[in-house]
């Protein structure tokens, strides 16, 4: 029993599974493949974003400026599509991604070539990236009878019971598990948070890492951007406000350290999960709106409480015959003090 | 030296204020000597107002007209303005009486809710069956006071029953979810109403992705460009909004009159307001423009083009 | 030791300092941010001919006085390595708490005791998961944002309090004025009540952290909270002390805020973390933990205060006003670090 | 001066590094250096703390890159822009400081950085764990390639940092003071590896503050000091003291200058101090003036042990005496409050806030005396500095510098003075002179000589038998969390303690 349990991401599915079982209760068909594949259609975007997030914050940093990027992007192709309705689909949705990489870029330069700590550098581009889709837009909406039906109607195309926003995410996942643990790239990026000044002895530019992981965050948001604006069909200037907070929630609960170097895409994207389905099943269990935000607070607080108690150091054994007659003895409060 | 008229608004970037303002620079050029200041904050939120607010006081604007956040939190700061001799009015959504001369409502709030019911009723065959409401944030006034008329007024159209009110904080994602959630956990809710732009979009976008255009119907207010769609998937059917371009212009006027003391806003008092004819004040200080109108699939293409 | 003072033939000398103090003035973040106020004080007299109004400028202080009285205590919390991200959420429940008491009936002096202990309270609750618990303070508090909001949302739903007594308005609206012993000189009238507890709490929060152990203990937790440990310093009850502070100062804001407001929603104060940590990390405070000054930090609120009010003479919106401090605070950051670079760049 | 010679039957280096300066904000690290390497031999690089040996290294393997001069491999000049194209030259380091991940797999840490690829340019993770497997095995590393470096121990951690050195096809291989944290057994092990090294042909660059090492391992060596080459040629031809005086400028008699104290009554008494996984029913008595070697593989729960001295880590039974009355120590500010103090062995991780001025680390721990009512006095804080720097010869720029720009034995007299501060009954000194130079380390031993003689108690865990022998009164072995046995100084001899230490009677 304790040996499954001691991957956090078992723990996350199976916490995850209690609180659908538990939803399902109150609210019967909640369960039901065509509403699990809604509620993983729903938390897409989320998935998507947190992944990126992952990137940055396993460098030791942190990208604020992912939902604010996620607006302008949005914005920004959705006035495209308004006003040259002719631009092919493929070549909208590269263009989010070049937006979108190049806002991250410049995230990441700043991090890389002039040194401004992460989480300065975006908390800054965060008011100016909004700022800037204001600017951008005059303030106006982008609303679904200016958007093209193919812009707004192929991320809800149904492929096998899923749609295609969906399909997105699960590609999403396939490519970004493949650069953490196949690519030399994803090697880094462990390294270059686990510890920067090793990464850099072993010839691991821990800068140029960084950058690279904004621009992949970057790239990221701004498929988002897309995947958003066709979602809820219609783009201003306030949308995803808030939710870069969201990603980082996603990514901590999912067991990424904050400090960097620690976690997995499996992590990221269970987190993810799990805020999806608290978002998604209040208002279906029929909970009062007001008592909404308290809940999920409270969730996100326990679920990071269990999450740190999994992690608890297990104590070298100097001992020879210590570990037999550890169970017994596992109370005795001797971690607490070596925080 | 012009007039200067602040005109407040909840939050910039709004469809709605934006058409608003159009009304009011029409007004401002009807009248002549008149500057109008469009401002207001970021976020819709009381201090953010407060802070444009004490800026229109530094800059010395003659009138302040306002869509407050919060009926309340805005009063002390608009008492300081009228201190300093500036006329303040509200519009839109209230300010409480202290706080402001007088309150131009877009319509009365007891047509508005009747409408509303009227909307969801004309939606439901026989006009019988369940309906629930889609609301904006929980604080915002004008939202809360047309959900208590409408609840007040339900007994006149007996075979609506209403099933719950949630709110989406008039963000498209909040809001989509909302609609999902009643879809899912109120199988019966065959009419979605929602006073709010953002609302009645998002639920029918997530009537549309639900695959039950034709079950259920999607109503409430909304501007026409923005909801052109919606009607046209046949999610909506009916929608109605008062003219937001009137009402900046009428809050105009109304202001305008105030600052050269034409009259003294008093209840009672009959404002002349240009195009829109006389505005009479009512008790408490609050005016009403006109009945909403109401939109469907035949005349919503001509008035998206507009506003 | 006969032994050693024999062979030794010198003791090294080692100077206490490299620099000069006028080196080191020249030299500093706080100079650097000086200046930049001066300039956009002078940009802002000569683009509006509002501006130097001692009235617009006292009314202009509201722009930024509870949000530094936050920004102080976080910036202690941020050099201790931690952060508070449920700050303005604790505003809400303290104003939430007050909102309830005044409608019971309640007079002023028990509902500011109420407004600070609900402050002290939540801060307990992140001191008590964090320092006790040893959870990372950006998540906690990101899920305790949404709590304590969340009650206050529970407990208001689309309702307001309002009806506070006559006498509370005094914290966010009053004047210095109203008292007769406060002199009565030109330019003294404008001084609000909401200034003198920034200037206090700036006087208060700066000897904390600069001349008292307390302060020392701080730096030294935030740069390396092992030594610490192993120096004796009690790690864990002082970054409990901080979340208490800080908790006990956006109480403090929230009777501010809700005496100015005169009512209260459950949206109140939105926003404001990212606010108070822009201006921490405006005034020098290192992200990361471990440095920082309050100077900086009060000559940052000033800074933000000017261009936001500023930038409203000239009624630019406020999200593009957002771009400016974005700017600003890139700016002010990368430019220590491009000049440092270029210096030694020019030195080798 | 007398720079040894030995011209004559020099076979051409493998690598040169031709008047090499490089310089720090005040600090000129390395002035006009040259350095030579010969295949199959072993240079050792002698220096004292700060001579900017570990500066020469971060050169050599593209960290830093020199102000000017030149590094020849070959006959031809090469230039490093960053670590791997140094690995990609065959110069492979084993750093001072810790260079490993902990959250990554043993072959990852071996690999991290030119780990094998398929034909996609994907990481093959079966090619390196069998490389890796296979690269432990060839130095007798009993460890899994899949294990997480964090589960490792200490020991265990060094000989992954080895194999990771050679997991690259080097020919040059650096060994910053690889032995400073090992003990005896693992010294020998890592000579073994050395000898084979050498018959490959490989140049050997070997970095260490122990005479006896270098004399048993090296050929050839190069002295540095204050950042300029002083002497090189072989170690053959000359002396210990020719060195040392080389290295300091001046000779150093005493290396163990313990002087004789009075041993007064007991001041601690640890009784059956036991904790459920590190170590077991300890129990001795600590009596006034008196020095207590700690001795033990690394490994056996020594620090462990002292760390529940100072309330770090909390027994699970036992009792503790201060002087007659009996204590409990929860926490470190307990400890320090009754008196008993302790020098950690890591000391940038636990010891030192680098980033932090000397002057304020030096009065971190005794700040109540410097205060006044919990206020700061800077000028005190200043004159204790001052004091005690001036004390351990502490070589710094200034006492406003952070300690992070002091190199690792500066750093050490800091941590050692913070406490000597506290004027405490009881000290523990952790590995005190782990990476110090023979000047300071004559220091510190002179010190705690010093100190003894004022009637303070000394507990030194140490792993340096000559250390153990020449400085304790008597001496205390641990071996897998349990006490081996306590011996006076009298007829005391290494052979003992290495058997209680190994356990082989
Ligand atoms: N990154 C740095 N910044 C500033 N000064 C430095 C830096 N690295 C080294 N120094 C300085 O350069 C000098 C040489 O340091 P180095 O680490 O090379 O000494 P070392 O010979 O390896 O000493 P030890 O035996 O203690 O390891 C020291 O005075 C040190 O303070
Ligand atoms: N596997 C490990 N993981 C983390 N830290 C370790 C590990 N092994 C040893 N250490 C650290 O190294 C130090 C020494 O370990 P320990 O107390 O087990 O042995 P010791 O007998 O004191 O050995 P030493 O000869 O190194 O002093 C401790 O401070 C411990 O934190
Ligand atoms: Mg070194
Ligand atoms: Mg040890």
């Amino acid at each position: 029993m304790s040996r499954i349990l001691k991957y956090r991401e078992l723990l996350l599915v199976a916490i995850i599974i209690v609180l659908i079982a538990a939803f399902s209760y109150r609210a019967p068909g909640y369960a039901s493949p065509k509403s699990l594949a809604n509620i993983f259609n729903d938390t897409s975007i989320l998935i998507i974003l947190a992944l990126g997030q992952m990137a940055v914050i396993m460098t030791k940093s942190i990208d604020l400026s992912v939902a604010a990027n996620l607006s302008f992007t949005g914005m920004a192709v959705a006035m495209l599509n308004a006003a040259y309705p002719g631009i092919p689909l493929p070549l909208l949705i590269l263009t989010a991604l070049a937006i979108g990489a190049i806002l991250g870029a410049i995230n990441g330069f700043m991090v890389w070539k002039i040194g401004i700590p992460a989480i300065v550098a975006t908390l800054g581009t965060l008011t100016i990236y909004r700022g800037t889709a204001f600017v951008l837009s005059g303030g106006a909406w982008v609303n679904q009878t200016q958007m093209t039906p193919v812009f707004l109607n192929t991320p809800r195309m149904p492929v096998l019971g899923l749609p295609l926003l969906g399909w997105t995410a699960i590609l999403v996942i396939a490519i970004v598990s493949v650069v953490f643990t196949r690519t030399i790239f994803g090697r880094s990026l462990y390294a270059s948070g686990g510890n920067p000044t090793a990464a850099l002895y072993a010839g691991v530019d821990v800068g140029r890492t960084k950058f690279f992981a904004f621009v992949l965050s970057g790239a990221l948001a701004g498929l988002c951007g897309y995947l958003w604006v066709s979602r809820y069909a219609v783009a201003y200037v306030d949308i995803a406000a808030g939710f870069e907070l969201d990603t980082v929630a996603a990514c901590v609960i999912g067991g990424i350290s904050t400090l960097g170097g620690i976690g997995s895409v499996g992590g990221a994207v269970l987190g993810a999960l799990f805020l999806g389905v608290i978002k998604n099943a209040l208002p279906v269990i029929n909970i009062s709106p007001f008592w909404q935000m308290a809940i999920s607070g409270l969730v996100i607080i326990i679920a990071v409480l269990f999450n740190a108690r999994q992690e608890r150091r297990k104590g070298r054994l100097i001992l020879r015959d210590a570990a037999k007659r550890r169970p017994s003895r596992i109370e005795a409060p001797v971690e607490g003090a070596a925080a | 030296e012009n007039i200067k008229i602040g005109l407040v608004v909840k939050s910039l970037g709004n469809g709605f204020f934006e058409a608003a303002n159009k009304g009011a620079q029409e007004a401002a050029k009807e009248l002549g000597g008149v500057d109008i200041i469009y401002t207001g904050p970021t976020t819709t939120t009381a201090e953010g107002q407060i802070e444009v607010i004490n800026a229109l006081i530094a800059q010395k604007v003659d009138a302040i007209a306002i869509s407050a956040n919060d009926p309340d939190a805005v009063v002390p700061a608009l008492k300081k303005a009228a201190q300093r001799g500036i006329k303040v009015i509200s519009w839109d959504s209230g300010v409480n009486k202290d706080g402001r001369i007088l309150h131009l409502n877009p319509s009365s709030n007891e047509l508005i809710g009747n409408m509303c019911l009227k909307l969801a009723a004309d939606h439901l065959p026989g006009g019988k069956g369940d309906f629930a409401i889609l609301s904006a944030t929980s604080t915002s006034t004008n939202q809360n006071t047309w959900i208590a008329e409408m609840k007040k007024q339900l007994p006149k159209y007996p075979g609506l029953n209403l099933v719950t009110t949630v709110y989406g904080d008039d963000l498209a994602d909040k809001s989509y979810r909302e609609a999902q959630g009643l879809l899912t956990s109120h199988p019966n809710v065959k009419v979605i109403v929602a006073p709010t732009t953002v609302g009645v979009l998002a639920a029918s976008q997530a009537v549309k992705d639900a695959g039950k255009i034709g079950q259920v119907y999607v109503t409430g207010l909304g501007l026409p460009s923005e909801m052109a769609g919606a009607v046209h998937s046949g999610a909506t059917k009916q929608f109605a909004i008062w003219n937001p371009i009137d009402l900046g212009y009428s809050a105009t006027q109304l202001a305008y009159r105030l600052v050269k003391k034409e009259t003294d806003g008093k209840p009672g008092s009959e404002i002349n307001a240009g195009r829109m004819g006389k505005i009479k004040v009512g008790d408490n200080g609050e005016a009403a423009m006109a009945d909403p109108f109401v939109y469907d699939a035949k005349n919503v293409d001509e008035f998206a083009k507009i506003f | 030791m006969s032994i050693m003072t024999a062979d030794k033939q010198s003791v090294r000398h080692i100077p206490d300092r490299l620099s000069t103090p006028i080196g080191r003035l020249l030299g500093s973040w706080e100079t650097l941010l000086a200046a930049v106020a001066i300039a956009i004080f002078i940009a802002n007299s000569l683009a509006s001919p509002h501006f130097l109004d001692p009235w617009n400028l006292s009314d202009a202080t509201y722009n930024f006085t509870e949000k530094a009285m936050i920004a102080f205590a976080m910036t202690l919390l941020i050099i201790s390595g931690e952060i508070d991200l449920s700050v303005a959420a604790i505003i809400a429940l303290a104003s939430t708490a007050m909102g309830a008491a005044a409608q019971a009936g309640f007079q002023t002096p028990a509902l500011v005791g109420i407004g600070l202990g609900v402050g002290l309270l939540c801060g307990a609750f992140n001191g008590l998961l964090v320092a006790r618990i040893g959870l990372p303070s950006i998540v906690v508090t990101i899920g305790t944002m949404s709590l304590f909001r969340g009650i206050a949302q529970i407990v208001l739903g689309d309702q307001a309090y309002g009806g506070y007594p006559p006498s509370f308005a005094w914290f966010g609206q009053g004047y210095m004025s109203d008292f007769s012993w406060w002199p009565t000189l030109p330019g003294f009238e404008v001084v609000t009540f909401e200034m003198i507890a920034f200037v206090l709490f700036a006087v208060v929060f700066g000897i904390l952290l600069h001349r008292t152990t307390f302060g020392r203990w701080i730096y030294a937790i935030g740069n390396n909270a092992f030594a610490a440990q192993f120096s004796g310093i009690p790690v864990q009850r002082t970054k409990f002390i901080l979340f208490l502070m800080t908790g006990l100062m956006s109480g403090f804001a929230a009777v501010c805020l809700t005496s100015r407001l005169g009512s209260t929603r459950h949206t109140i104060a939105a926003g404001w973390e990212l606010e108070a940590i822009t201006m921490a990390v405006l005034g020098g405070v290192s992200i990361l933990g471990g440095s920082g000054t309050i100077l900086g930090v009060v000559l940052a609120a000033v800074v933000m205060g000017l261009v936001t009010f500023g930038l409203g003479l000239l009624n630019v919106p406020g999200i593009v006003m957002s771009i400016f401090i974005g700017l600003l605070l890139i700016l002010v950051i990368a430019l220590p670090i491009v000049f440092r670079r270029i210096r030694s760049r020019a030195s080798a | 001066m007398s720079v040894v010679q030995a011209a004559a039957q020099d076979p051409t280096p493998l690598l040169e590094m031709r008047d090499i300066s490089k310089s720090f904000p005040g600090v000129k690290a390395l002035d006009h250096v040259d350095v030579a390497l010969y295949p199959g031999t072993v240079t050792a690089l002698i220096g004292e703390n700060g001579a900017g040996k570990s500066t020469l290294v971060k050169i050599l393997t593209g960290i830093y890159q020199p102000d000017s001069g030149e590094i020849v491999v070959d006959g031809k000049a090469v230039h490093f822009g960053n670590a791997e194209a140094a690995i990609r030259n065959g110069i492979t380091a084993i750093h001072q400081e810790t260079v490993l991940f902990d959250e990554l797999s043993v072959a990852e840490n071996i690999f991290l950085g030119h780990a094998p690829r398929n034909r996609w340019g994907l990481v093959n993770w079966s090619a390196m764990n069998a490389r890796a497997a296979a690269l432990l095995t060839s130095i007798d590393a009993p460890i899994s390639p899949y294990t997480r470096l964090k589960d490792l121990s200490i020991a265990q951690r060094h000989l992954v940092a080895i194999a990771r050195a050679l997991s690259v096809e080097a020919r040059v291989v650096i060994m910053d003071e690889p032995t400073a944290a090992l003990s005896y057994k693992e010294v020998e092990d890592l000579f073994r590896i050395i000898d084979r090294l050498k018959r490959q042909g490989k140049a050997i660059l070997f970095i260490s503050h122990k005479f006896e090492e270098v004399y048993e391992i090296a050929e050839r060596f190069v002295v540095f000091r204050d950042g300029r080459s002083i002497g090189a040629g072989l170690l053959s031809q000359t002396g210990q003291d020719e060195i040392v005086r080389m290295m300091v400028g001046r000779s150093v008699d005493h290396v163990f200058p313990k002087t004789e104290v009075a041993i007064g009554g007991t001041v601690l008494k640890v009784s059956g101090y036991s904790h459920p996984t590190e170590f077991d029913s300890i129990s001795f008595e600590l009596r006034r003036g008196e020095i207590l070697g700690l001795y033990g593989l690394v490994g056996a729960g020594r620090s462990e042990f002292c760390q529940s001295l100072f309330g770090i880590t909390r027994p699970s039974a036992g009792s503790l005496e201060l002087e007659g009355r009996s204590i409990e120590i929860r926490s470190p500010s307990d400890a320090i409050a009754a008196g008993i103090v302790y020098v950690p062995e890591e000391r940038a991780r636990h010891g030192a806030v680098l980033q932090m001025p000397i002057f304020q680390n030096f009065s971190m721990a005794t700040l109540a005396k410097t205060t006044r009512a919990g206020f700061l006095r800077q000028a005190e804080e200043f004159a204790l500095a001052r004091k005690y720097a001036e004390r351990l010869d502490l070589r710094a720029a200034a006492l406003s510098v952070p300690v992070g720009t002091l190199s690792g034995g500066n750093q050490q007299k800091v941590v050692i003075g913070k406490w000597l501060a506290a004027r405490p009954k009881v000290i523990v000194l952790d590995e005190p002179t782990k990476g110090i130079d023979i000047g300071s380390k004559a220091a510190v031993h002179g010190f705690m000589s010093e100190l003894a003689g004022e009637g303070l108690s000394v507990i030194m865990v140490s792993s340096e038998l000559p250390e153990i022998l020449g400085m304790s009164d008597r001496v205390m072995v641990m071996r897998e969390g349990r006490m081996a046995g306590i011996w006076n100084r009298e007829g005391l001899d290494a052979e003992t303690l290495v058997r209680a230490a190994t356990g082989n009677e």
